[in-house]
């Protein structure tokens, strides 16, 4: 196995590109270390892409940030303006393992290992965060939610990596939340994993809304239906209770080691109504 | 050496004016090791190395249950680096009735040499089938993956009641079940039948008033100990070995060895690391047999340490159980009969703690009607191993679980209705003896009128109790106490320090000799150093190691006297030794100055050589402990998530000679006993193989899933030891999963049967209440 | 097969070492550079008994690759106490008797320091967050976050 | 004479008698008599014991004293963790 840091995005994308598909992209490893271990990836090169300044910056955009795919949730956490405009997406990203693995861990690694229970992909989805790939055929950009095309599995080409999202600007009355439910209280891969995004007009009503929903399907989902039910509403109870039903109606899930569909469906429900009055509190504050 | 005897001959009422004179035991001295283990300088398991040393490799069964038909290692023996190999082959096999004294156990040696190296069968997913050693870990694990086995697939069972049921799968196609009459013709899983009890059930349940029966199931757990199996051997040409390795008893451990290798024991020398938890889970071998065989082969060291990986597919377990308690009680409070059935897993051999299980269930009780009825089955899982008081945890949470929902029947508190039934001294124990002093009663009084019990509960709380009981033991123990030129003195112990013993000894040592306590240095010798010792479980160590320093001690003194009498030229009984002197009595009072350590020390050449203190002894008499413990639950009704908000643990310690520690066991059991009830389990799929073989998936609790753990240290002091200890390490695991389970009873009014208590089963249960 | 050589800092002494590129930092910390201190308690991040800083930052050092840490800072549990002066965290595990079998302690000490050198006065629920991925079996956590909270209080002064 | 009795799977040697009285001043004595009045009790069947006498517990301890007026249970070998 090579080991290689190149510093450019160019020089990256060629290296992927020569290793032919046996190559594999390191950002915190916190994923790609314990695959090595397990023998279940035998990559021919791995090429660190924490040199290059892309993946490791926050920069402002346009009213919004773009966050590189390397940067750590720990560096992430200190980032005050960021949490301030996004908070549910901090809090996703701060939620992926330990103290330890918050040093090392990045959002582009959570969304690449294609983990159907990735804790930021909800967030970012609900965010309404876009993808930017560097690849032999230059750059593109790609909405979160259409990264990933089942478990393990990206949309990525041969040759290609993640180097940044843009988390979008967002008018005054918006607040996001992130919610999972797991057995303990910290270490644990989540059981169900909902986002929620919302924005009021001046008299309360919701006026645009987006749900991202965690480890109930093949990949994280976007709920269209689910944040239907809110737009238009005062986000009541009422509101509140017919975009549960969507949420539930949405899960797609299966009975494995860390929960049953039965669970999963029926708490999927409860943590999309939770997270949605903190986002409803977050948007009726700023 | 009346100062000394008298410690032991002392009654009650003497101890306890004594105690006030104690100048170490009962304080919270620095341990001798502590700074060695805050700087990573400690030596554990896998933190040794030696030149030239090889790396072993086991290569285990994807298989729950499969017939060996070959293996072959041509292809790995030839892989350059490779040093050497072992299969079945290397280890001589032992006769069906190989069975002897090793350790806490009659061992089947039949059963362990298998249970390292497989023979004819696998009998569980991991069985080690073959290892091999290299000049690394890459060439030792490439090396693996060149072994050809042929195995033939046979159908596993893992269920405790499926593998019971006619026509289930055989672990072994001979076992004919013990202790049942008439003996069975037909071979089956079931390897044993225990019964225990006195009285009539029947004439008992005649006078209950209430009679309640619940079935009970719980999930197999794991001991979970962070430092995984490590050892590394150096065979040498003329045929003696060195050993190091982790473990719980190194005696034991070379006793294993030696007979599994087919050696002297004289010839195998071990060491044992630094031990990073054990819990009983190694009181055992697994690595260190392999190691020594690959090593011998080789004419180089190995070293040999397991992955997480392996610890949770070929180590520990402990049993999931399947038990039936059928309980009936007077109005007024009063048990007249109880009745359980225990059904445990074995794993692949006979041996599980289900003896133990039904000894203990119904201990807390003075009961004149009890019968308890075990079955020791065989299943595909790895042989079962200690963990903390084996079996007592199981067989308590099922008979607590009932008397908890006796006393609600009865609209009596819990605790007052434990009380009206305790066992105390004089009581025929639900397994036989009469019980000596005991402290039930107390610490379910100090219950009663602990702050935590009287507390009102938050909205949506629960709070539960629940008791427990180990028997707790002694056994083979050696100590020796050297005195150095300065006056100083070197103690040498030969049970590994789990968590805190060195302290201990070395204060009843000080204790003892009278002396300060810096000047007693601690040392775990190596099986060369010392007479044979038991190993470090059974909550032995601060009970049966106390006895042997203290009598090391009291030899020590003897030599003394002798030697100061000597110098003085007065006869030694007119010698007595007080406050670490030695001092003139009787007819020469104050003729002569008194004559410490130091004094006879720096001329101990002259007045007839070196002095050393020595104390082997086969410590008998441990006393048992009980436990009470109280505890508040949270439960998330939409999420079925269950949270400890509170938690006290009061249980008698005896005598608690460093009430730190004492305070850790209790803590440490209690938060093994909340990851027991509310979420570790083994999982395994159709096939029988382990799906959650790591910390990601077992779920032990984490520091953010646990509140501070308060806890009351109750002493009843044991008679039987010099300082009135009794064993604390096994019971904190006894009382908590009825007492969680009590509680989340108490918050939802809905009774779980099952564990672990995890959120799924815990929503589903809420919800089919409505 | 090739070695890569690698040059870095290891408790502020320059240190060089070879590695194969599959070696994670905890590998050489312990079998080249034989700082056994951080313990392997399971290879994959959950156990953090291999707790160390890299630049600063708490990580599990069997979660980075060695190769990595060329021109890093890495800072182990041998690199806590000063000469013969303990740091107060090492000195309070020991008064509160907060490790029994001891396996876990370097892990905890060195994440421990990380919360105190951030958050000079953590909650007893900021310093259980913060530890959740440190497992001690031994001790039920109990002394462990007492002799955190009570170093931090006496560093306040 | 001593109160004996046999506790667990040893009535299965003894013909159901699971309660006997004894003369015998020690473990080691009272090991012989009980086998000697009942042969099928394996030779080895002490090494899988604890005695209990007066409620003190033993295990591998030959000459522990029974007295005449002892109470002595014989229990399955007791280990811990």
């Amino acid at each position: 196995m090579r080991y290689e840091a190149p510093e450019t995005k160019g020089e990256a994308v060629s290296l992927l590109a020569m290793a032919e598909g046996s190559g594999r992209v390191l950002a915190g490893g916190t994923d790609l270390l314990v695959q090595l271990r397990s023998g279940v990836v035998k990559p021919g090169v791995v090429v660190d892409i924490k040199k290059i300044v892309e993946t490791r910056e926050i920069t402002t955009e346009n009213g919004g940030f773009r966050v590189g795919a390397a940067v750590t949730g720990a560096e992430l956490d200190e980032h005050k303006a960021l949490k301030k405009l996004w908070p549910g997406v901090v809090e996703a990203v701060e939620l992926i393992g330990s103290t330890q693995i918050q040093g090392r861990a990045s959002m582009g690694g959570n969304l690449c290992n294609a983990s159907p229970a990735a804790d930021s992909v909800p967030a970012l989805i609900a965010a309404g965060a876009q993808c930017h790939i560097a690849g032999p055929d230059g750059e593109r950009t790609l909405p979160v939610e259409e990264f990933c095309t089942g478990p393990g599995v990206t949309n990525l080409q041969t040759g290609e990596f993640l180097v940044s999202f843009s988390l979008p600007s967002r008018p005054r009355h918006s607040g996001d939340a992130y919610l999972r439910f797991i057995p303990r209280t910290e270490m644990d891969i989540a059981v169900v994993g909902v986002g929620v995004s919302l924005s009021l007009d001046s008299n309360g009503i919701c006026v645009a809304a987006r749900v991202g929903l965690g480890a109930v399907a093949a990949t994280a989902l976007l709920v269209t239906e689910a944040a239907d039910a809110l737009i238009g509403t005062s986000v009541d109870e009422g509101a509140i209770e017919i975009m549960t039903s969507a949420i539930r109606s949405a899960c797609r899930p299966i009975d494995d080691k860390r929960g049953t569909i039965v669970y999963r469906t029926r708490v999927s429900g409860v943590l999309a109504g939770r997270a949605c009055r903190i986002a409803l509190q977050r948007a009726e504050q700023s | 050496m009346a100062a000394v005897e008298k410690i032991f001959n002392d009654t009650i009422t003497d101890r306890e004016t004594r105690d006030k004179t104690l100048k170490w035991v009962g304080t919270r001295a620095p341990r001798p090791d502590g700074v060695d283990k805050v700087t990573g300088r400690a030596k554990f398991g896998a933190d040794t190395y030696l030149p030239n040393m090889l790396y072993g490799k086991v290569l285990r069964s994807p298989h729950a249950h499969a017939r060996i038909k070959s293996i072959d290692m041509s292809r790995a023996l030839a892989l350059p680096g490779v040093k050497a190999g072992v299969t079945r082959d290397d280890f001589p096999d032992h006769p069906a009735g190989a069975v002897q004294p090793a350790g806490e156990m009659v061992i089947n040696y039949r059963d362990m040499t298998r249970n390292i190296m497989a023979r004819e069968k696998a009998l569980y997913e991991g069985h080690a089938v073959a290892a091999v050693a290299a000049v690394n870990e890459r060439v030792a694990r490439q090396a693996l993956s060149l072994i050809e086995v042929d195995y033939e697939v046979l159908p596993h069972v893992i269920d405790v009641e499926e593998a019971m049921k006619p026509g289930a799968p055989l672990v072994r196609e001979d076992l004919i079940t013990e202790g049942v009459e008439p003996v069975p013709e037909e071979p089956s899983n079931i390897a044993k039948r225990v019964e225990f009890g006195h009285g009539d059930l029947d004439l008992g349940f005649s006078k209950a008033d209430v009679i309640i029966e619940r079935s009970f199931k719980t999930q197999p757990v794991h001991q979970g100990y962070i430092e995984p199996h490590a050892c590394l051997a150096s065979f040498s040409e003329d045929g003696q070995a060195e050993l190091w390795c982790s473990t719980q008893g190194h005696y034991v451990a070379r006793g294993h060895c030696a007979k599994l290798l087919q050696m002297d024991v004289s010839k195998l020398r071990v060491t044992c690391s630094e031990i990073g938890g054990g819990f009983g889970g190694k009181t055992v071998v697994y690595l260190e047999p392999l190691a020594l065989a690959l090593s011998r082969k080789a004419c180089q060291p190995v070293k040999m340490v397991m992955t997480r990986d392996e610890v949770f597919r070929a180590s520990g377990p402990t049993s999931g159980a399947s038990m039936d308690v059928r309980i009936g009680a007077t109005k007024d409070g009063r048990i007249t009969a109880g009745e359980a059935v225990l059904k445990f897993q074995a794993g692949a051999f006979g041996g599980s703690p289900v003896p133990a299980a039904a000894q203990c269930a119904f201990a807390p009780y003075d009961l004149e009607n009890v019968k308890t009825i075990g079955f020791d089955v065989l299943c595909n899982r790895p042989k079962v191993a200690a963990y903390r008081a084996p079996g007592a945890p199981l067989g308590e949470y099922a008979v607590e679980s009932v008397v908890d929902e006796l006393a609600k029947t009865l609209e009596i508190d819990p605790l007052e209705f434990r009380l009206q039934n305790a066992a105390k001294e004089g009581t025929d124990s639900s397994y036989g003896p009469k019980f000596g002093p005991i402290g039930c009663v107390e610490t379910l009084e100090t219950a009663q009128s602990h702050e935590h019990y009287l507390a009102p509960l938050k909205p949506g709380q629960g709070r539960g109790v629940a008791s427990g009981y180990w028997f707790n033991i002694g056994g083979q123990t050696s100590a020796t106490l050297n005195l150095c030129e300065d006056g100083s003195v070197a103690l040498v112990v030969g049970t590994p320090d789990i968590g805190g013993s060195r302290a201990s000894l070395t204060m009843m040592a000080a204790e003892s000799l009278g002396i300060e306590l810096d000047k007693v240095r601690p040392l775990i010798g190596d099986t060369s150093a010392l007479g044979y010792n038991m190993l470090t479980g059974g909550s032995r160590v601060t009970f049966a190691g106390g006895i042997a320093v203290h009598g090391a001690a009291a030899d020590m003194i003897k030599q003394l006297r002798e030697r100061a009498a000597a110098t003085w030229d007065v006869p030694v009984d007119d010698v007595e030794w007080h406050g670490g002197q030695a001092v003139a009595v009787n007819g020469y009072k104050d003729q002569e100055d008194p004559m410490g350590l130091l004094d006879i020390a720096k001329d101990m050449a002259k007045s007839g050589g070196p002095i050393v203190g020595r104390c082997s002894t086969n410590a008998q008499g441990a006393g048992p402990s009980f436990g009470c413990h109280i505890v508040d639950v949270d439960v998330d009704k939409e999420t079925g998530r269950v949270s400890v908000a509170r938690y006290t643990v009061i249980q008698d310690a005896g005598k608690a000679v460093h009430p730190s520690y004492v305070e850790g066991q209790y803590q440490g059991g209690a938060v093994q006993g909340i990851g027991w009830a509310l979420n570790e389990e083994y999982i395994y799929d159709e096939n029988g193989k382990v799906e959650n073989a790591g910390f990601l998936d077992y779920r032990v609790p984490v520091c953010s899933d646990v509140p501070m753990i308060d806890t009351v240290i109750v002493e009843v002091p044991n008679p039987t030891h010099p300082y009135g200890v009794r064993g604390v390490g096994e019971t904190p695991l006894v009382p908590p999963l009825a007492a969680i389970s009590n509680a989340v009873e108490n918050a939802l009014d809905i009774r779980f049967t099952e564990l672990p208590m995890s959120p799924p089963r815990v929503l589903a249960a809420i919800e089919s209440v409505g | 097969m090739a070695r890569e050589h690698i040059t870095t800092t290891v408790n502020g002494d320059p240190v060089e070492f070879l590695c194969d590129t599959e070696q994670t930092l905890l590998d050489v910390l312990r079998d080249e550079l034989r700082l056994t201190g951080s313990k392997e308690g399971c290879a994959s991040g959950d156990c953090g008994a291999c707790s160390v800083t890299l630049d600063g930052r708490l990580v599990c050092a069997c979660l980075v690759l060695a190769t990595e840490v060329e021109g890093q800072k890495v800072t182990t549990i041998e690199g806590m106490a000063v000469g013969d002066q303990l740091h107060p965290l090492q000195q309070k595990f020991l008064d509160h008797a907060a490790l029994q079998c001891g396996v876990c302690t370097p892990g905890f000490l060195v994440a421990a320091k990380a919360l105190l050198d951030r958050n000079s006065n953590p909650t007893e629920t900021e310093v259980r967050y913060w530890l959740a991925g440190n497992l001690c079996r031994c001790t039920g956590y109990d002394k462990i976050v007492r002799a955190v909270l009570d170093t931090a209080a006496e560093m306040r002064g | 004479m001593a109160r004996i009795v046999l506790t667990g799977n040893l009535r299965l040697y003894t013909e159901g008698v699971t309660e006997l009285e004894l003369e015998s001043g020690s473990i080691r004595s009272l090991l012989r008599e009980l086998r000697r009045r009942y042969p099928d009790i394996p030779e080895d069947i002490e090494d899988e014991l604890a005695i209990s006498i007066d409620g003190v517990l033993h295990q591998d301890d030959w000459f522990a004293k029974i007295e005449p007026d002892s109470e002595v249970h014989l229990l399955p070998r007791i280990a811990g963790g």
